[in-house]
């Protein structure tokens, strides 16, 4: 194994530790050690494709210790976590500009991205919970860093439901540790499959799909999402909407439901409906926003649903005992989707905060005409929304394809329907986007605007770079076996990780 | 913000010493009594919000710049990580092991002593640095804030 | 079981104590109630033999209703006012309890109250994790106290994960309440 | 029965943080919802008569360098304890938190009643 695992969580954790100590006009020092870090993180995380393994904290043995955990599933968070950081801390280094306290802000960003690389490697459950508390604590007061009226608002609501969907955690966690007496992920794995599901492991999953998804904003949960991150600044807009919710939620209730409880038949309707929900409620909801990261939010409720709708399709054919090639297809679809997800729905972000950053309003009826005055805000926005709408050659559609085949090949041809639906809606939402603000009049107070240069455009330029080579990732077939396949293949592996865990050395 | 009253005042000063030294106490002795670092750093803490709710804010301010508590949360915090590191460097990629017990310590009779527990004892002062230094801000800010908005007469929507 | 009767006595004063300070309409009573069920949940912890969360929750008690007070105490208004909507009320008690009702279910399953959820667990399995704590922290880590053992030593990583939380959030707090919040004489808002 | 009651405490705090229109009320929910599980775990390590899991000299054999069976086999469980440690701890964090966000909000809108404030819509 060439990177030890908690290289992952050090370098941010004593980053953000250091950062702190600089003080305002030192600030341009303090962008350069975080940018330096987050280039690391990235490093790393591409050194480490494909590697697996455990590694033990304390060189204590598995149930004593905490053990970290990479395989495909984590490995695949991690790089993506990586890249959506990297980028997002690119466009820090000038959006930020505008605020004070510039330090104490690259600070939080590098906890909450130790926050999501903790969480993402954990093999113990506890220990997700803490790193998923820094992580969302980070995430409250980021929400919060501009401290007006509607930051503010947001703030406090995210924090209220945040705070009560961890208490849910907690308890589910306090549940798990009274039935099976570990904390271990594959020990409590290991003595659910010896003895199977009682009624008070059926609630204590109960609560932890409740918390995740509170987490993850799925539809039923949702409430806090369209406030709290059209309010953040822009780039932290661009990591929440790209990897926060993919990370604290999604990937944490994926791995208990698959991995750590098992699938079941119920277990994968209860993941489809919440995603199907989540596809149709987000993009009904985004089609009538005039606030563009407002829609932009909604359509992240939306995209999520793709995901959790093809994995819980997969989790659901395994359960039945169907056709494991189409279960494999859907989760693929589901991964592929994850990631695709990631990199344009935070490229599109960045993008919101440089038409922002340009114009000073949110309000998509204030715009218009700007493609003449910010050429490669227009050029970027363009590639995301032709991916993120499923236009053929960008990535979109391939996931977006996937999903449809895996459904309808498994039988649910109205599952195949409400995808091609949903993906008609998002295009007609990116349309709009489109049409308010890049094309048009120019109005008379935006004519002065000009595009500012340096870190912000080099960090679009660079995720619209990777928006469209993404495809490549399941075309060519030796990217696609290094990265996605060992991903499905732990999703489909399902119980079998807790042998696999307690075996490797 | 000028403080309480002369018998608060002298009562705060005496009992200042006791809670800080209790802190102390509790702090070093965490791994063979109970307590540890986290409650120490919070009495510790405690012991200068007594001072600052006696004597008001200036004069524990006086004593404990929010700067000076600033710093000194940033250091416990790498004192901490660098506890962790030293595993790492020392016991070969042994992220948090307890090299000074498992080197020097075990099975040298040194069990229930005030000099065991290797790493153990190390971690507890500087968590209790740590949350003793970061408590005591939080209180100071919520202070300071509202001595702010009270007297600078903010607008309101 | 004549220590259980404690417990119970505890718990009905945690619960009377926690409907006051939902129920009342004066802010600092129900923050007073708070510091009650903080400090009645600090000797429960003392009578479940946990001496150093009763310290540590003692501690951060009198912290958290300093924090507390500082909010509420010397705002204008520390009476609620306004009349509620009574039916509103009913619908989501009802609800609450109609699902609570449903879940008390789950609570059979676990071992009785008196035996530790690792000692039915050690029936099964062949390694459990509490067991060895309590066997091995002296000789393993050399430290007397088992709960200093596995937050420092056994399960380190986690008292790490603590720090950085209190830091972040500290840093948090240190952040929502600056004075200023944007450099003047640049673009926008 | 004990384990019902904490887990009524919990539903009180949940109701408190839902149904609330203070902001500091559902603050007080979420802190009682963070003291009944705070409870639940550390009562899941409870042992009927046992003691605190703390080596005494008496527990102590020190020509062995191995603590007495009579130890182990009636100290409470250490784990939930450590855990409740850590918990409490992040709970203090995120009161802090969430208070000075109350306050900075109360600076803003003059009230801590959150059906006024409402600029955020839908």
């Amino acid at each position: 194994m060439s990177v030890p695992l908690p290289v992952f969580v050090a370098i941010p954790l004593v980053t953000a530790f250091l950062l702190p100590l600089f003080s305002e006009k030192r600030r341009f020092g303090a962008t350069l050690l975080a940018n330096i870090a987050t280039g690391a993180l990235l490093v790393g995380a591409i050194a480490s494709i494909g590697q697996s393994g455990v590694y033990r904290v304390g060189k204590w043995p598995i149930p004593l210790g905490i053990n970290l955990v990479l395989d495909g599933f984590s490995g695949l968070l991690i790089l993506t976590v990586s890249v959506v950081s990297f980028a997002a801390m690119l466009f820090s280094a000038d959006y930020m500009e505008r605020y004070t306290a510039k330090p104490k802000y690259l600070s939080l960003f590098l906890l909450m991205v130790t926050g999501m690389n903790g969480v993402v490697l954990s093999g113990d459950i506890f220990n997700l919970f803490v790193f998923l508390e820094i992580a969302s604590i980070a995430s409250y007061a980021l929400v919060g860093f501009g401290c007006g009226h509607e930051e503010l608002e947001a703030s406090f609501k995210y924090m209220v439901l945040g705070s009560i969907a961890s208490m849910f955690i907690l308890f589910g966690i306090g549940l798990v540790y009274g039935n099976t007496g570990s904390l271990n992920m594959a020990y409590i794995s290991q003595a659910i499959a010896g003895r199977g599901l009682n009624r008070g492991l059926l609630f204590a999953l109960g609560l932890f799909v409740a918390g995740f998804g509170l987490k993850a904003a799925l539809v039923p949960f949702h409430a806090w999402l369209p406030d709290a991150h059209p309010s953040a600044p822009a780039p932290i807009s661009a990591m929440l909407s790209g990897v926060l919710i993919k990370a604290l939620g999604v990937y944490a209730l994926i791995r208990v439901v698959f991995n750590v409880f098992g699938i079941t038949i119920q277990l994968g309707w209860v993941l489809l409906i919440l995603g199907v929900l989540s596809m149709v409620a987000g993009g009904f909801l985004a089609i009538g926003q005039l606030d563009i990261k407002r829609l932009m939010a909604y359509s992240s409720i939306s995209q999520l649903g793709y995901v959790v709708m093809g994995i819980g399709l997969g989790g659901l054919i395994i359960a039945e005992g169907g056709n494991p090639a189409w279960a494999k297809l859907a989760i693929l679809g589901g991964l592929f989707h994850l990631i695709n997800h990631a990199v344009y729905k935070s490229l599109l972000f960045l993008t919101s905060g440089s038409v922002e950053f340009s114009t000073g309003t949110r309000r998509m009826d204030q715009m218009g005409g700007l493609s003449k005055v910010l050429p490669i805000t227009r050029a970027t926005c363009t590639i995301a929304s032709a991916s993120i709408a499923g236009v053929p050659p960008f990535s979109g559609f391939w996931s977006k394809l996937i999903l449809l085949i895996a459904a309808v090949q498994a039988g649910f041809v109205w599952l195949g329907a409400i995808i091609v639906f949903v993906a008609v809606l998002t295009l007609i939402m990116y349309l709009k986007v489109q049409r308010y603000v890049f094309l048009g009049e120019l109005p008379e107070n935006l004519q002065g605007v000009e595009e500012k240069r340096g870190s912000m455009t080099f960090a679009m330029v660079l995720l619209a770079y990777f928006c469209v080579l993404m495809g490549l990732l399941l075309l060519v077939p030796g990217l696609k076996a290094t990265v996605l396949d060992p991903a499905v293949d732990v999703l489909v592996g399902g119980l079998s990780y807790s042998s696999r865990i307690i075996a490797m050395p | 913000m000028k403080g309480m009253t002369i018998i608060v005042k002298s009562v705060s000063s005496w009992v200042k010493m006791l809670v800080l030294l209790f802190g102390i106490y509790i702090t070093i002795f965490g791994h063979l009594t109970p307590g540890g670092g986290f409650a120490g750093g919070v009495i510790l803490a405690c012991s200068y919000i007594l001072l600052m709710l006696a004597f008001g804010r200036e004069y524990a301010e006086e004593n404990l710049s929010l700067c000076v508590a600033s710093k000194l949360d940033c250091v416990g915090a790498l004192l901490f990580a660098a506890v962790a590191l030293c595993g790492f460097i020392y016991g070969a990629a042994g992220f948090f092991l307890n090299f000074v017990h498992q080197k020097w310590q075990a099975g040298q009779g040194s069990a229930l002593k005030l000099v065991s527990g290797g790493t153990i004892p190390l971690s507890n002062i500087a968590i209790c640095l740590k949350v003793g230094a970061s408590l005591f801000m939080i209180v100071l800010i919520l202070s300071v804030f509202r001595a702010d908005s009270s007297s600078g007469k903010e607008e309101v929507s | 079981m004549g220590m259980s009767y404690i417990f119970l006595f505890f718990m009905i004063f945690l619960v009377i104590a926690a409907l006051i300070a939902v129920h009342t309409d004066n802010l600092l009573g129900s923050v007073i109630c708070v510091g009650a069920i903080g400090f009645g949940g600090s000797l429960m912890f003392l009578f479940l033999r946990a001496p150093d969360i009763a310290i540590t929750q003692i501690a951060v008690e009198v912290l958290g209703l300093i924090i507390l007070i500082r909010a509420t105490i010397s705002r204008d208004k520390t009476f609620l006012s306004g009349q509620r909507e009574f039916f509103g009320i009913v619908v989501s008690v009802a609800i609450l309890f109609a699902i609570s009702a449903v879940c008390l279910k789950a609570f059979d399953d676990l071992p009785d109250f008196g035996t530790p959820a690792f000692v039915s667990a050690a029936r099964t399995q062949e390694i459990v994790a509490s067991q060895d704590y309590i066997e091995q922290s002296l000789s393993k880590t050399g430290a007397a106290n088992a709960v200093a053992a596995v937050i420092l030593d056994w399960r380190a990583y986690d008292t790490l994960g603590e720090a950085t939380v209190l830091f972040t959030s500290i840093l948090g707090a240190v952040v929502i309440l600056r004075k200023k919040t944007r450099n003047v004489g640049e673009t926008g808002l | 029965m004990l384990y019902a009651m904490c887990f009524f405490l919990f539903v009180i705090g949940l109701y408190c943080a839902l149904v609330k229109k203070n902001m500091v009320k559902i603050v007080i929910g979420i802190m009682i919802m963070e003291y009944s599980v705070n409870l639940f775990l550390v009562m899941l390590g409870y042992r009927a008569g046992g003691v605190a899991p703390i080596v005494g000299k008496d527990e102590f054999d020190a020509v062995s360098g191995m603590v007495k069976s009579s130890f182990v086999n009636s100290s409470v469980d250490p784990l939930p304890q450590a855990l409740v440690l850590t918990a409490i701890v992040i709970s203090l964090g995120s009161l802090a938190l969430m208070i000075s966000i109350c306050i900075r909000t109360y600076e803003k809108y003059g009230t801590f009643d959150i059906t006024q404030i409402r600029r955020l819509k839908g």
